[in-house]
């Protein structure tokens, strides 16, 4: 499937994207950061969550949904 | 109180001014069953990291995200807490050291329920909300802002 | 903070207005070293008791005692938290229901300190301070209020 | 010596009285409230609390000060 990947935040700068689409196949969150991490090494270092449907999921998740969103650390208020 | 309420606007672009919180006290002054308000404040610190000083933040937000967990705070908050009422701001955008980027205002006839209300929400928006704070330096250089 | 503050004026006759509250907090946007402010405010509720509704209370003070207690809870609180600043006003004469008589407000780099400090100041506030109030009802009878 | 009873809030409106002197022999809050009690004896039926200095005292304190305060249960805020 395509999926739509978005950045915010420090992730966002340090990819230089706020969003991009790529193909894969069917798979965990684990299978997906793979593809991530090839595409940004920078990416390994940094501290995030991934989210889908507005949800946090865990490295064995499987990825259903088209919109998948990296998010940094919160620094609300 | 159990009833659904409609999310309401919480993000404001640019520092929440002194005059919009003083306006919003006033607008609670026909609600005479309320014995004890509690508003919390955030506001940006000229932080000084490194020999630099912070000059300003500049906020963004997953907002759909972002809209969603302030609509669910609010309805577990309201479960928890016998509030009269209760409104939530934040900023997007640049806010200044001094300026004020968080107001939560929490209103209910006895204090010990805006007292326990008010750390609770504060805690959870820092801790639940997407929302990414960029600290701008006086020399341009930047770092981000994590809550502690 | 152990320097010694002098004492400052805390009574204020009639209502507490919400223009002069949004007033001290614009006064602390100079002060960049705050990162979180806490407010409560007392507002006068129009209870109803047996039948009939409270329209204001009339606040009278043994003054030169509440002044000196003011002064003796803003030095402790001072040394049991961190704080930036604090301010503490309190109506004397007639506030109606819906009206503000108690405006507590400190400031602090960090949250924590406003939250532990807001609740230890109106609560010491109320136990501690000698006011007295006279609740007013429509028909113009009248109780006395006791803190809970 | 010379006293000066104040009174507060409620018990100034049940005495019909805010300040009042009377001439007391030394003794104690205790002794001092026999007299009260005999001049306005709605005052037993009420709870307050006497200052003397701005301090709180008990019924077996010395009377010493020539000011002393009768103040009724507290409601500010």
């Amino acid at each position: 499937m395509t999926l739509k990947i978005k950045y915010f935040g420090m992730l966002a700068e340090i990819t230089q994207c706020e969003e991009e689409t790529l193909s894969f196949s069917k798979g965990t969150a684990a299978d997906l950061l793979k593809v991530l991490f090839e595409k940004h090494p920078i990416l390994e270092e940094k501290e995030f969550q991934i989210a889908q449907n507005q949800t946090f999921i865990s490295n064995d998740s499987i990825i259903s949904n088209a919109e998948i969103v990296l998010l940094p650390p919160f620094a609300g208020g | 109180m159990t009833k659904e309420r409609k999310p309401k606007p919480v993000f404001i672009e640019g520092a929440i001014s002194a005059e919009f919180i003083g306006n919003s006290i006033a607008k609670h002054q026909s609600k005479t069953t309320i014995g004890a308000h509690d508003i919390f404040l955030g506001q940006v610190r000229a932080d000084q990291i490194e020999g630099k000083t912070v000059k300003a933040i500049e906020y963004t937000a997953y907002e759909d995200m972002a809209n969603s967990k302030f609509h669910d705070i609010r309805e577990a908050t309201f479960k928890k807490f016998n509030l009269t009422c209760m409104h939530i701001y934040h900023s997007l955008g640049t806010v200044k050291a001094g300026e004020i980027c968080l107001f939560v205002f929490v209103s209910s006839p006895r204090r010990v329920d805006v007292f326990n209300a008010i750390e609770y929400l504060v805690n959870t928006i820092k801790e639940q909300v997407p929302i990414f704070g960029k600290e701008i330096f006086e020399d341009q250089s930047h770092q981000w802002k994590v809550n502690s």
